[in-house]
């Protein structure tokens, strides 16, 4: 192609762009859905959870708060010890301060915290940001099934 | 010079007269203002641009905006010449205002039919500078005062190429009056062949590009915009001003724009005229003609402008001394020759 | 009414040194004005984040400027001593936001070789995609936004736009769009999706076009190169002692990229790649050097992707990561330049002593020789083509 | 309307402007007293073309105008002068003639 | 990539008796030395030897920090070793200054360190040889106090200028990790009569 | 004419308040936009007495150039932006007394010898009828102001250069 002075070259990029159409989303109408592995938000399995502290200790932020006590439970054969249990009473993360690096999710070795690509919760409140237990859980729903890896990935290789 | 065939009281003919003008003016920043800022600058930009005020593709955006700055508290810097920088925005405004009094839109619609109609045109848009002056001077912001600088300093070495290419076109119509020059485009013939009039885009096409340039210099618009260059001076002389009074700038820019390119469709392009509509025909469909070309000459004016990085002050003020001042008087003298020989 | 002995009023005071400095200075000859004080920043559009420039003015000629920074300052080499090898990777993913998977990999590796380990090939094909992928979304933005600093709006937009796809890749494969915190000590922390090799390509293809867009509307259009060429020369032996790295000193003639020429590092010995320079040094030759290696970069993604062998992605590592004592420089090819790490190590789970070496501060301290002589629009021009980071500067 | 009601107010406007030109030190200023002079001598000539129906009036009032803005842009290229060395714009303090 | 031990002989030689150690940090070549010739170096590096390109100047402090606030089983901030110990090249006192330079041409690079006196903080600067360790000088004179003779002008870079102290000496402390109480202080309550009820809080 | 002379009355009380303004105001600028006010409202006149061009011309070149060329001589030269003292000499009482003399002998003068003539007008001085002035019978004072922009031109160029 002959070489067109850059002026109208200019012109004529910004004019076929115009006639081809947008690519934007018009967001709160229609949305984009994230990857399946997007880290949106956090949600915590509860029943996993032993409030063993590994996520809390391993958070750079320290933005997670546990707390939690310790009950006596009938023991699973008779005549058993009875065993301890620990109880959860406070799972709190705070997405204020939460750098979303992923850590927590990765250490918990019972497999109670979850990355899900949802996104919708910013707030006009900074302290509502604190996320407790129950909203947590609630975002457990959202949690995508593992999607299936590239070829020449190591097979069974999970989470 | 009534408008309608019905005899209208003079007063009366007035006040519809003044009405029309302060209407066009908000009105044409308006439709400009969305058709080329919000939407096609958009779509160029792979985007939609706003969509939702209004319902139908946002057209509501730009009016809920206007009301949004009216709302808006009035700021005045402490340090400012509160006198001049309340007066400088309605300065820059008015200067819009009155190029569109003689401005025509059909063979009688028309404020005033000056004998010296485009001279009128373009010392009245030059008022625009002092308001550009005292807005970067009563800011008391250095961003601001460097803006109204480059303002002045542009503005003026542009007005002389657009007055430039506008004598072509005085030669080639015989007179400085709108509605001549329009007749004159619609009566005329090229070679013989009048089948549509003699638009002295043809004939006059190299003073149709000076004027386009100049105006996009006279308009601040990129790729002139260094006075308002927002990723150095911030926005300018501009920079100071909120609420209303930014509004009036706005309105003063786009209704500018308006303005500009309604003079290059009527000096170019043959204003309201369609060959051979004549009358009361053409009083109706005038306007209507008149707003097409407008947007066609404006579409592209806006099109530049959304494409062209901007150059530096000295290099504007080198294109106009040294390029267009002189391909202006060439032309000027070309046509002149043209004129004399024929 | 005053006495005509009255000294004139402050507003005409005028420092003579300035003056004189200014008679340097002076290229051609023009009105005289008193000088003025500019501030540009700490917020201003053309600094594209906190970075404060103080501008002394001779009309629209600057005579001196003092770049101030610190308002990001972040502390992060304090706060890495506070912090667990794992947990270091999430903090330095915020120094050049830009490129962050790129700010990683420079630290692990540093880590990787006092422990004496080695990433599996899979994962270094990886690393090198993801952080040639971040390349090119950085300079994506850079191709817009140059254009968008002289005045030119709408390519910023295109830059915003084809970047986007890139994005989506990088957070397909990490899960972050920005902070994608993917390398681990040894590997990854998992291996790509499924499809995502295909999309890759797929976006390589929108990525060249998107560069012949830039070619035809910035590089070619003649404003943009009145307003760029022999603006902001740095001179390469200049540059240099400065510590200019990257495409910066590439389009000062420096023929100097450590992907080929320093420490073996990640795949790119297994690629075959050209490194481009450019004699000129003027901000024209930044661009156009950024717009080649955006090309190249995706041709290097493709590459890779041809050759990405199969295999583990994570090499054996102890479930707590303790780093042997010792010393380690790690530098690599950023996008903004020279990136390192010197990592000090006293067998800790955490580093001891982290000196982050990032490559806009060098980049930018060079700006005070730049800026003297220039006039106001330029000032903005060089700054968009040094092209950095504010978060690269302060860290 | 009268021929007069133009000359008296061209007066005042002469007087005024002879006043500026007297009074004030800053050369820019003493340099718009001059163009209401100038001014006023323009409407005069204009006022008497009126009223003597002729266009010489007109036509020398044109070059009164040219012949102002070339003033005002030597006047202010002295005075921007005067500033560079003297570092002020004060007439009254330009009682030598040294650079 | 020339090789390091032709690189290290290359280096020593030229600089005589300048050089107190030398060593090597997995790859690079460290070579330390005397602080008196810490200037003549740079000069020795750029003229000589060809190292046309700064990379940076830095400090560092060798001594352990002190431990302030931090609780038994911590293993979000890791504990350093108490005692103090140097790096490859070996080091006089608590402070040090190191720089890499490297090459463009010879595609080689190697980091310099001196001593710096605790008492005395004193360095010579390098902005006389290389113009780019202007910024890199106060950075570290603010971060350590290290006083960097023959610089033009030692203002603050990042920090305020009326801010106090120098934040990456070891004493200097990092209050976001003090002021707010590590997570594992809110522990799991004890069970009655377990064994374990000492020590234990509640809430933070 | 009422309107007209009504017109005159409301625009000469402007121009009159204007022009003290520009020799009486403490702040440069506000000297200069008072100028501006003084100038359009000769423009004005100028349009009462039917000459439109001039007129036109009068806005042009007065306001939009000159007007212009002060405000950026002040811009430039950075006058201060507040008030300030001293713009004025100490002549004040003398010149106000010369100037009230002069003003009350013009106008006696001008009582004296015009006060019987009046200005009839019927339509806007046609634009062509002074361009055939300018160039017919006023060619050569039309090249002479041409060569004398010229030399101004240069002369304000080699004035304000600094070499």
């Amino acid at each position: 192609m002959a070489k067109l002075p850059g002026l109208i070259g200019g012109l004529g990029i910004t004019f076929k762009t115009m006639l081809k159409g947008a690519v934007t989303v018009q967001y709160p109408h229609e949305k984009e859905a994230p990857p399946t592995r997007a880290r949106g938000v956090i949600a915590l399995s509860e029943e996993n959870c032993t409030s063993c502290m590994l996520c809390s200790r391993s958070c750079p932020d320290w933005c997670i708060y546990i707390e939690g006590h310790k009950e006596q439970r009938p023991p699973k054969r008779e005549g058993g010890r009875p065993r301890s249990v620990n109880i959860l009473d406070r799972f709190d993360i705070d997405y204020a301060l939460c750098m979303y690096c992923g850590i927590c999710v990765e250490v918990c070795p019972f497999d109670a915290l979850f990355w899900s690509p949802e996104f919708e919760y910013s707030e006009p409140n900074i302290a509502s940001l604190l996320h407790n237990k129950e909203r947590l859980g609630a975002w457990f729903a959202t949690v995508p099934a593992p999607e299936p890896l590239e070829v020449g990935a190591e097979s069974g290789k999970k989470k | 010079m009534n408008a309608l065939a019905v005899e209208i009281p003079w007063g009366v003919l007035l006040a519809i007269k003044a009405v029309v003008i302060l209407a066009v003016v908000p009105l044409g920043a308006l439709v400009l203002g969305y058709t080329f800022l919000l939407k096609m600058m958009s779509h160029m930009q792979s985007r939609l641009g706003p969509m939702d005020p209004g319902g139908f593709h946002g057209w509501f955006q730009l009016i809920g905006d206007g009301i949004k700055f009216l709302q808006k508290e009035d700021i005045v810097p402490d340090e400012a010449d509160r006198r001049v920088f309340a007066l400088a925005p309605t300065v820059v405004v008015i200067s819009t205002f009155l190029i569109f009094v003689v401005i025509p839109a059909g063979p009688r619609l028309q404020v005033a039919n000056l004998d010296v109609g485009v001279f009128y045109a373009l010392a009245v848009s030059s008022l625009s500078v002092i308001g550009v002056l005292m807005a970067g001077w009563a800011s008391a912001n250095k961003f601001a005062l460097i803006g109204a600088l480059r303002a002045a300093a542009q503005l003026i070495a542009y007005e002389l190429p657009l007055l430039l290419a506008v004598v072509g076109v005085v030669i080639q119509a015989g007179t400085m009056s709108l509605q001549g020059i329009v007749s004159a485009q619609q009566d005329g013939a090229i070679f013989g062949w009048s089948g549509i009039g003699n638009p002295f885009i043809l004939t006059q096409f190299v003073g149709f590009l000076l004027f386009l340039i100049a105006a996009q210099a006279e308009l601040t618009q990129t790729p002139f915009d260094m006075p308002v260059a927002e990723s150095e001076l911030v926005a300018g002389y501009m920079v100071e001003y909120t609420g209303f009074r930014f509004l009036f700038f706005f309105i003063g820019e786009f209704g500018t724009a308006t303005a500009f390119a309604a003079l290059a469709a009527t000096l170019f392009l043959g204003g309201w005229s369609i060959p051979g509509v004549h009358g009361t025909a053409a009083d109706l469909l005038g306007p209507l003609v008149l707003v097409l070309k407008l947007m066609a000459v404006a579409f592209l004016m806006f099109w530049v402008r959304f494409t062209y990085p901007r150059l530096r002050e000295d290099q504007l003020q080198a294109l106009a001394w040294k390029v267009l001042i002189p391909i202006a008087l060439v032309n000027v003298i070309i046509t002149a020759i043209i004129k004399v020989a024929i | 009414m005053s006495t005509t002995e009255q000294p004139m009023t402050p507003g005409f005071e005028v420092d003579p040194a300035a003056f004189r400095h200014l008679a340097d200075a002076q290229v051609n000859v023009e009105l005289d004005t008193g000088d003025m004080i500019l501030n540009m920043g700490p917020q201003h559009p053309a600094t594209h984040g906190t970075l404060r420039l103080v501008v002394r003015l001779d009309g629209e000629r600057v005579i001196a400027a003092d770049p101030v920074i610190g308002y990001m300052h972040r502390g992060y080499e304090k706060l890495t001593e506070f912090r667990t090898y794992p947990q270091v990777t999430t903090l330095i993913n915020r120094i050049d936001w830009l490129s962050s998977f790129a700010n990683e990999v420079p630290f692990v590796h540093a880590a990787e070789q006092l422990m004496e380990i080695e990433a599996p090939p899979r994962a270094q094909y990886i690393r090198t995609a993801l952080t040639e992928l971040s390349r090119i979304a950085t300079f994506l933005l850079f191709l817009g936004e140059m254009g968008l600093q002289v005045g030119a709006l709408t390519p910023a937009f295109y830059g915003f736009r084809d970047r986007e796809h890139v994005l989506n890749l990088i957070e397909a494969a990490t899960g972050g769009r920005f902070h994608p915190n993917f390398n681990r000590i040894g590997g990854l922390k998992d291996d790509l999706p499924w499809g995502w090799i295909a999309e890759t390509r797929n976006t390589m293809k929108i990525v060249l076009d998107a560069c012949d867009v830039f070619e035809d509307l910035v590089v070619g259009n003649e404003i943009f190169q009145a307003r760029t060429r022999s603006i902001g020369i740095i001179p390469g032996e200049l540059g240099a002692s400065y510590g200019v790295s990257g495409s910066n000193l590439r389009a000062s003639g420096v023929d100097w990229d450590l992907r080929r020429d320093g420490a073996p590092y990640l795949a790119y010995p297994d690629l075959d790649f050209q490194v481009f320079t450019h004699p000129d040094g003027d901000s024209f030759s930044r661009y156009w050097v950024r717009l080649q290696e955006t090309r190249e970069s995706a041709r290097m993604v493709l590459q890779l992707l041809d050759g990405m062998p199969a295999g583990p992605i994570m090499a054996k590592v102890p479930r707590i990561i303790k780093v042997p004592e010792g010393e380690a420089w790690v530098e690599t090819e950023n996008p903004l330049g020279q990136m390192g790490y010197y990592v000090v190590s006293k067998g800790a789970t955490g580093p001891f002593r982290v000196k982050i070496r990032s490559a806009s501060f060098s980049n930018v301290s060079i700006l005070p020789w730049m800026l003297r002589g220039v006039y106001v629009p330029d000032v903005v021009t060089i700054l968009a083509s040094l092209y950095f980071i504010l978060g690269d500067i302060d860290r | 309307m009268l021929l007069n009601q133009f000359l008296i107010l061209a007066a005042i406007l002469f007087g005024i402007g002879m006043y500026g030109v007297l009074v004030r030190r800053n050369g820019v200023l003493v340099l718009m007293s001059v163009e209401l002079m100038l001014n006023a001598v323009n409407l005069n000539l204009i006022a008497f073309s009126a009223r003597l129906q002729e266009t010489s009036g007109q036509v020398f009032s044109l070059f009164v105008i040219t012949i102002a803005a070339a003033e005002v842009g030597v006047g202010l290229a002295i005075i921007l002068l005067l500033y560079r060395n003297f570092r002020s714009p004060d007439l009254d303090e330009v009682h030598q003639m040294k650079g | 990539m020339a090789d390091l031990a032709t690189l290290t002989s290359r280096i020593t030689d030229a600089l005589g008796d300048a050089v107190l150690d030398a060593g090597e940090a997995r790859g690079t070549l460290v070579v330390r030395v005397r602080p008196d010739a810490w200037r003549s170096t740079a000069e020795t590096a750029r003229r000589t030897l060809g190292f046309d390109y700064l990379s940076f100047i830095a400090g560092i402090d060798w001594m352990p920090a002190p431990v302030v606030g931090l609780v038994e089983g911590d293993t979000s901030t890791p504990a350093q070793p108490s005692d103090m110990t140097f790096g490859v090249a070996g080091s006089a006192g608590r402070f040090q200054v190191f720089a890499h330079v490297q090459s463009t041409t010879q595609h080689a690079g190697v980091t310099f360190r001196t001593d710096v006196d605790e008492a005395d903080p004193r360095v010579e600067s390098w902005v006389s040889v290389y113009p780019g360790a202007d910024w890199h000088e106060r950075e570290c004179w603010e971060m350590y106090g290290f006083v960097f003779e023959g610089h033009p002008s030692l203002r603050h870079l990042y920090l305020p200028s009326e801010f106090e102290g120098h934040p990456l000496r070891k004493d200097f402390p990092l209050l976001a990790r003090e002021v707010k109480p590590w997570p594992g202080l809110t522990d799991v309550e004890p069970m009655p009569g377990g064994d374990d009820e000492a020590g234990e809080e509640g809430a933070a | 004419m009422v309107a007209q002379n009504v017109a005159f009355g409301i625009l000469a009380l402007a121009m009159v308040l204007a022009a003290i303004g520009v020799v009486r105001t403490q702040n440069v600028v506000h000297a200069a936009l008072y100028l501006v006010v003084v100038l359009a409202g000769a423009a004005a006149q100028y349009i009462l007495l039917a000459a439109e061009f001039v007129a036109w011309v009068q806005v042009l070149i007065y306001i939009g150039a000159v007007v212009i060329l002060f405000l950026f001589g002040i811009m430039l030269t950075r006058a201060p932006m507040g008030d300030l003292e001293g713009l004025n000499n100490r002549q004040g009482l003398p010149a106000v007394v010369a100037t009230l003399a002069l003003i009350g002998t013009l106008t006696a003068l001008l009582v004296d010898a015009f006060s019987d003539q009046e200005i009839v007008l019927d339509a806007p001085t046609p634009t062509a009828d002074i361009a055939t002035q300018v160039f017919k019978v006023y060619v050569v004072p039309f090249e002479a102001v041409s060569i004398l922009l010229l030399a101004a031109l240069v002369g304000a160029i080699v004035l304000a250069r600094r070499d």
